[in-house]
């Protein structure tokens, strides 16, 4: 069961490499963050398959920190979207 | 045995791309996004290398927290930054290269000729722990035999956020954070901030208690905690704080006068600075750490957040 | 009948990721970012569901168990609103240029 | 190739590739991420130096795996800080590099 | 009298050291909490009770030879030692002067605000002049390389606000430059405590001493260490972001900057090819760093005598005066015992250190002063000043008397030193550099002071008051340096120091 558990996490890691073409191709930002929101995601159940498998508890812990606060640099990607745009509208761009 | 090498290869691999992605990238806004990948990743490195404590801080802080922070930066100077197009020459590259180059072969070959038989502390850590009434010899290092750098180190957080702070533009000054200043139709938002909070404020006490016998503490817990705050101030369910509000400042500075407090009385009961008697030791240290997490919550979440600046926009 | 739970585990897992790879698939392939969006959202809280699902019976401890759980549950949350608002980003990007 | 050594590898690989984008950017954002590569390379290195001590039943050696937390903290701050002083340098007109010089003569003096 | 004690002894009175530190870190807590307009007052109390700290740790110094600390408890490896024995006392008596001088004189720019929602700049000065003594008292008596890093991350974090407190464009461009010079620095020096954790199992500097062996290791270790020491001491060649950050800070944070901040990392290089690694230094390798120093000199003085603006001018001034510090290195290097040795070289280094820091602070404390009076800073424009301004002057000249190395100041001593060691050891050319920097250093010194005493272009009727207490404390500081020469000088005379080489080589 070890040795299928760890493979999976391999497999789930190779997903996320294919995922990662995006962050390097874009072309626009929200496909960047969709990508590294997989890359989260994906992280998250690499800790879990590979912690079930080797009995460490402390990578639950690590996979609930991630899932906690991966989602929270995809806020950080939309306030500062939010917050480039205001800053273009109000076009102080210039000095 | 070489499955698992296998997998770290890949993981090592892809930590080595990441980088050069958020080094060599056009765009910073996309070099931005690797480097937060980045952090996700470097974090299962720390894991593979059975280092769980550090591999906690590094994905709350190296993924989450600087992550925002480094986002909304890039957002904010995007303009700015599009506006740089000039790069410096093919052979002031060439030899940047070859010099970098040459560090990374000296410091890989130092690190590949350390002795078999390494030097380690972890035998006399684990055989002082008792001492201390942990579990988590991690923690014991952070919060007993180095405790003097675990203080000095709130310090440098305290003294960072009042850097921050007087680089506030003289009129903004006791202001609000431009990152925390209300946004529009935020109505998906405002449910997130409603609803992960209650997890993740369970979750970092969890790891402020577990910390001292498992991987975890109260700066692991504090970040988490932080995190949630800044979602309920971003989401607008909650009033930003303004810097001279005298709560604010005191909780900025609890959790490191408690920490003195405690060490100048060990001076007495214990016979040394930042000593603890022995049979209160863990009670002492978990009660260090209370204040101490609330203080690093506070300060992280006010560092991400920003210089205070006077209101503008919607 | 420990048989039996792994072969649930072993059929959980696999279905899991064969979503993760679909999700990527779809990331990579699909033709407009909210497509895209579309087709990783439901890959990845479904691929996250199945492996949670798959390893509940090899948890050691109820505590590990609810942990797993939520897990899942605070990714199947984020995830759900993060997209919300890259959609809203990437709506208005697109019709900005 | 044991684990410590491939990580020892990425860990010196990071340095290089950090110091690089350090030398050769004249963004400054990109010189902040650029230094989070160098250190977060050094961190690294404490890792493998630590992974190594693995000694009484533990993993690793507990003591560089203390110092690299304190490390990130640290480390942390001094990002936060440098971010809000291109922000505000950003503001006060100064560009995204050091190239734009600012400019000493157009700006008052404020009278003491 | 040995300037550097061999051993441990976790002695009575060791609790000063901790004191030094706690002191000043609870004096910024309190600052922070109570807001602008209690840390002013909180500062200014801190002062003269940090002044009695350092004058306590002399004092126990004088008495024991040496103080030392375990702190929790805990013996190194495993936990953390603090030490003060004479190269520290000195230090710490040093920034425990300049620094009340510095908050005295900054009392009228950072006093309480008067409305309630200013005093950014009040607050911002004076939590960072608490948290940089806080830094460098760590500094002089951390004993652990770890530890150390720490004190070098607080410094930083104290010194780079202390630049850019107007908020001027400038001012921050400089401060992030800095900022990202002393980040760089510092993880270097992390990156070779590292290698030598790794290698030796020990970062305490005293079981270091002991375990160290020439090897890759520790040779890479060192190499990092330094450069990343001398990227934040600001030795040429990375002196780059010392001129415009030291130069637009407020005065008393340009004294501070310029006077203290650098000696913390120099401090650290110091304790490292001293103490932790002695047996490490080639002769190449010190005549490399000496060739660095000197390069220091002879450019900065260089650079100093094209400038047009005062502040810019002290502040090129202390590029070069940086540089006789490093000269110490190839001066105590052994070469038949093929280490280096404490001796008549330390001691000019340290009284370079110190008498350097009480001239420069009042040099740029009178620079300040003079730019209140004149509105600008620009020499061309200093007609008429000798007549106008004379006690402020009179304190620039006096510490210029110093920095050139005329008797008896301090700098006098220093560099007869130096020059004596140069001697000694039949390294003459270091000789030849120190005689050329002096010299550079009086041409443009004498050129401000001739501008000074000219005959005004137009009537002096403009100047602004400045307030004569102000004008007491670079005084005061200036005198110091000058009479620091009668005083230092006896200890340290060529024949007690060669009993300093004798008394350390019996520890050896």
């Amino acid at each position: 069961m070890t040795e299928f558990l760890l493979a999976a996490a391999g497999a789930v890691m190779f997903t996320v490499v294919l995922g990662m073409v995006r962050i390097l191709r874009g072309p626009g930002d929200a496909d960047r963050v969709m990508a590294a929101q997989l890359l989260g995601t994906g992280g998250v159940a690499a800790l879990l398959l590979s912690g079930i498998a080797r009995g460490r508890p402390a990578s639950l812990d690590l996979a609930l920190t991630l899932a906690v606060l991966a989602a929270f640099a995809s806020i950080g990607f939309v306030k500062g979207a939010a917050m480039g745009q205001d800053k273009s509208a109000e076009g102080d761009d210039d000095p | 045995m070489s499955f698992e090498l296998s997998y770290e290869l890949l993981v090592g691999l892809l930590v080595l791309t990441a980088a050069a992605w958020s080094v060599a990238a056009r765009d910073t806004y996309s070099a931005t996004v690797g480097f937060v990948s980045y952090g996700l990743l470097i974090a299962i490195m720390w894991m593979q290398l059975q280092a769980f404590d550090v591999a906690l801080a590094e994905v709350a802080i190296g993924s989450g927290l600087t992550g925002l922070l480094l986002l909304s930066a890039a957002a904010r100077l995007r303009a700015a930054e599009a506006r740089v197009t000039s790069r410096p020459p093919v052979m002031l590259r060439i030899v940047a290269a070859l010099a970098c180059t040459a560090v990374s072969v000296s410091i890989a070959a130092t690190v590949l000729r350390l002795p078999e038989s390494a030097p380690s502390l972890a035998g006399a850590a684990v055989g002082a722990l008792p001492a201390t009434g942990l579990g988590n010899p991690v923690n014991g290092v952070l919060m007993a035999f180095r405790a003097f750098d675990t203080l000095l180190e709130k310090v440098v957080l305290v003294l960072s956020l009042v850097g921050v702070w007087s680089l506030a533009p003289e009129p903004g000054w006791s202001g609000r954070p431009r990152l925390l200043h209300p946004f529009a139709d935020d109505g998906v938002l405002r449910f997130l901030a409603r609803t992960l909070p209650p997890i993740g404020l369970l979750f970092g006490a969890h790891l402020m208690w577990n910390g001292a016998d498992e991987p975890g503490g109260a700066f692991q817990g504090a970040t988490v905690l932080a995190a949630m705050w800044l979602l309920v101030l971003m989401a607008g369910l909650g009033e930003a704080p303004r810097i001279r509000e005298r709560w604010l400042r005191v909780a900025v500075v609890a959790g490191p006068m408690t920490f003195i407090t405690v060490g100048l009385a060990g001076i007495g009961v214990a016979g040394a600075f930042l000593a603890y008697p022995e049979p209160h030791a863990k009670s002492l240290i978990l009660f260090v750490e209370l204040p101490m997490m609330l203080t690093i919550a506070l300060v992280l979440a006010l560092l991400v957040a920003g210089p205070p600046e006077p209101t503008a926009g919607p | 009948m420990s048989a039996l739970v792994d072969l649930f585990t072993v059929a959980a897992v696999s279905a899991g990721i064969l979503f993760f790879l679909a999700g990527v698939v779809g990331l990579l392939r699909f033709p407009d970012a909210l497509t895209r969006l579309h087709a990783l959202t439901k890959a990845d809280n479904v691929g996250l569901g199945l492996i949670v699902a798959g390893l509940l019976p090899q948890a050691s401890s109820l505590l590990e168990a609810l942990k797993l759980v939520l897990v899942w549950l605070t990714v199947l949350l984020a995830g759900a609103t993060v997209g919300q608002l890259i959609a809203r980003v990437a709506r208005r990007a697109g019709t900005r240029t | 190739m044991s684990p410590t050594t491939l990580f020892g590898l990425c860990g010196a690989a990071l340095v290089g590739i950090g110091l690089y984008g350090l030398l050769t950017d004249s963004r400054l954002l990109r010189k902040i991420i650029a230094f989070n590569l160098v250190g977060s390379g050094v961190f690294l290195l404490f890792g493998v130096i630590a992974r190594r001590g693995a000694a009484a039943e533990l993993f690793g050696d507990p003591v560089p795996q203390a110092l690299v937390i304190t490390g990130i903290v640290v480390a942390f701050s001094a990002t936060a800080l440098a971010v809000a002083l291109l922000l505000r340098l950003h503001e006060a007109g100064g560009g995204a590099t050091f190239d734009t010089p600012a400019d000493e003569a157009g700006v008052k003096r404020p009278d003491p | 009298m040995t300037l550097l004690a061999e051993t441990v002894a976790p002695a009575a009175g060791g609790g000063w050291l901790v004191a030094a530190i706690i002191f000043p870190v609870v004096a910024l807590l309190l600052a922070v909490a109570g807001g602008a307009r209690f840390a002013a007052r909180v500062g200014v109390l801190a002062l003269p009770a940090g002044l009695a700290i350092a004058v306590a740790i002399a004092d126990g110094v004088a008495k024991h030879g040496v103080l030392g600390y375990y702190v929790g408890g805990w013996a190194p490896p495993l936990g953390i030692a603090l030490r003060a024995d004479v190269l520290s006392a000195a230090m710490l008596v040093t920034t425990a002067i300049v620094a009340s001088g510095a908050g005295l004189y900054a009392l009228h720019d950072f006093g309480p605000p008067r409305e309630p929602g200013g005093g950014r700049q009040t607050l911002g000065f004076w939590v960072s002049l608490l948290g940089a003594w806080a830094a460098l008292n760590l500094a002089f008596v951390g004993r652990d390389l770890f530890n150390l890093y720490v004190a070098l991350e607080l410094l930083t974090f104290a010194a780079v606000p202390l630049v850019c407190l107007d908020g001027r464009a400038p001012t921050l461009q400089a401060a992030l430059r800095y900022l990202l010079y002393a980040l760089v620095g510092s993880v270097l020096y992390l990156l070779g405590a590292v290698l030598l954790y790794g290698a030796f199992g020990t970062l305490d500097v005293e079981l270091l001493a002991t375990v160290v062996r020439p090897e890759p290791a520790a040779w890479a270790a060192a190499a990092l260490m330094t450069a990343g020491l001398l990227a934040k001491t600001a030795l040429f060649p990375l002196h780059l972001w010392l001129p415009p950050a030291h130069a637009g800070a407020p005065p008393a944070a340009s004294a501070v900057l310029s006077a203290l901040v650098v000696k913390g990392s120099f401090f650290i290089v110091l304790r490292l090819w001293f103490d932790a690694l002695p047996g490490l230094a080639t002769a190449m390798a010190m005549q490399f760093i000496g060739l660095l120093g000197a390069g220091a000199i002879l450019y900065g003085s260089a650079l100093a005598l094209r400038q047009s603006r005062l502040k810019l001018l002290v502040a090129y001034s202390t590029v070069a005066q940086i540089g006789y510090l490093f000269l110490v290195f190839p001066l105590a290097f052994d070469a038949s015992a093929g280490r280096l040795v404490a001796g008549t070289a330390l001691a000019g280094g340290l009284l370079q250190a110190v008498s350097h820091a009480f001239a420069k602070a009042a040099m740029f404390m009178s620079a300040g002063l003079v730019a209140v009076a004149l509105g600008h800073d620009r020499i061309e424009g200093f007609g008429g000043l000798a007549r106008a301004r004379p006690v402020s002057l009179l304190a620039f000249a006096l510490a210029g008397v110093s920095l050139v190395g005329l008797p008896p100041s301090g700098g006098f001593a220093a560099k007869w030193l130096l020059l004596s060691a140069a001697v000694e050891s039949g390294q003459w050319w270091w000789a030849v550099v120190i005689v050329l920097g002096g010299l550079l250093t009086g041409a443009y010194l004498i050129l401000v002071l001739m501008r000074a005493l000219q005959e005004p272009a137009a009537p002096t009727a403009s100047l602004r008051p400045v307030a004569a207490w102000r004008e007491a404390v670079p005084l005061a500081l200036a005198l110091l340096a000058v009479l620091l020469g009668l005083a230092g000088l006896a200890p340290f005379q060529p024949g007690a120091g060669t009993g300093a080489v004798a008394a350390a080589e019996a520890f050896q």
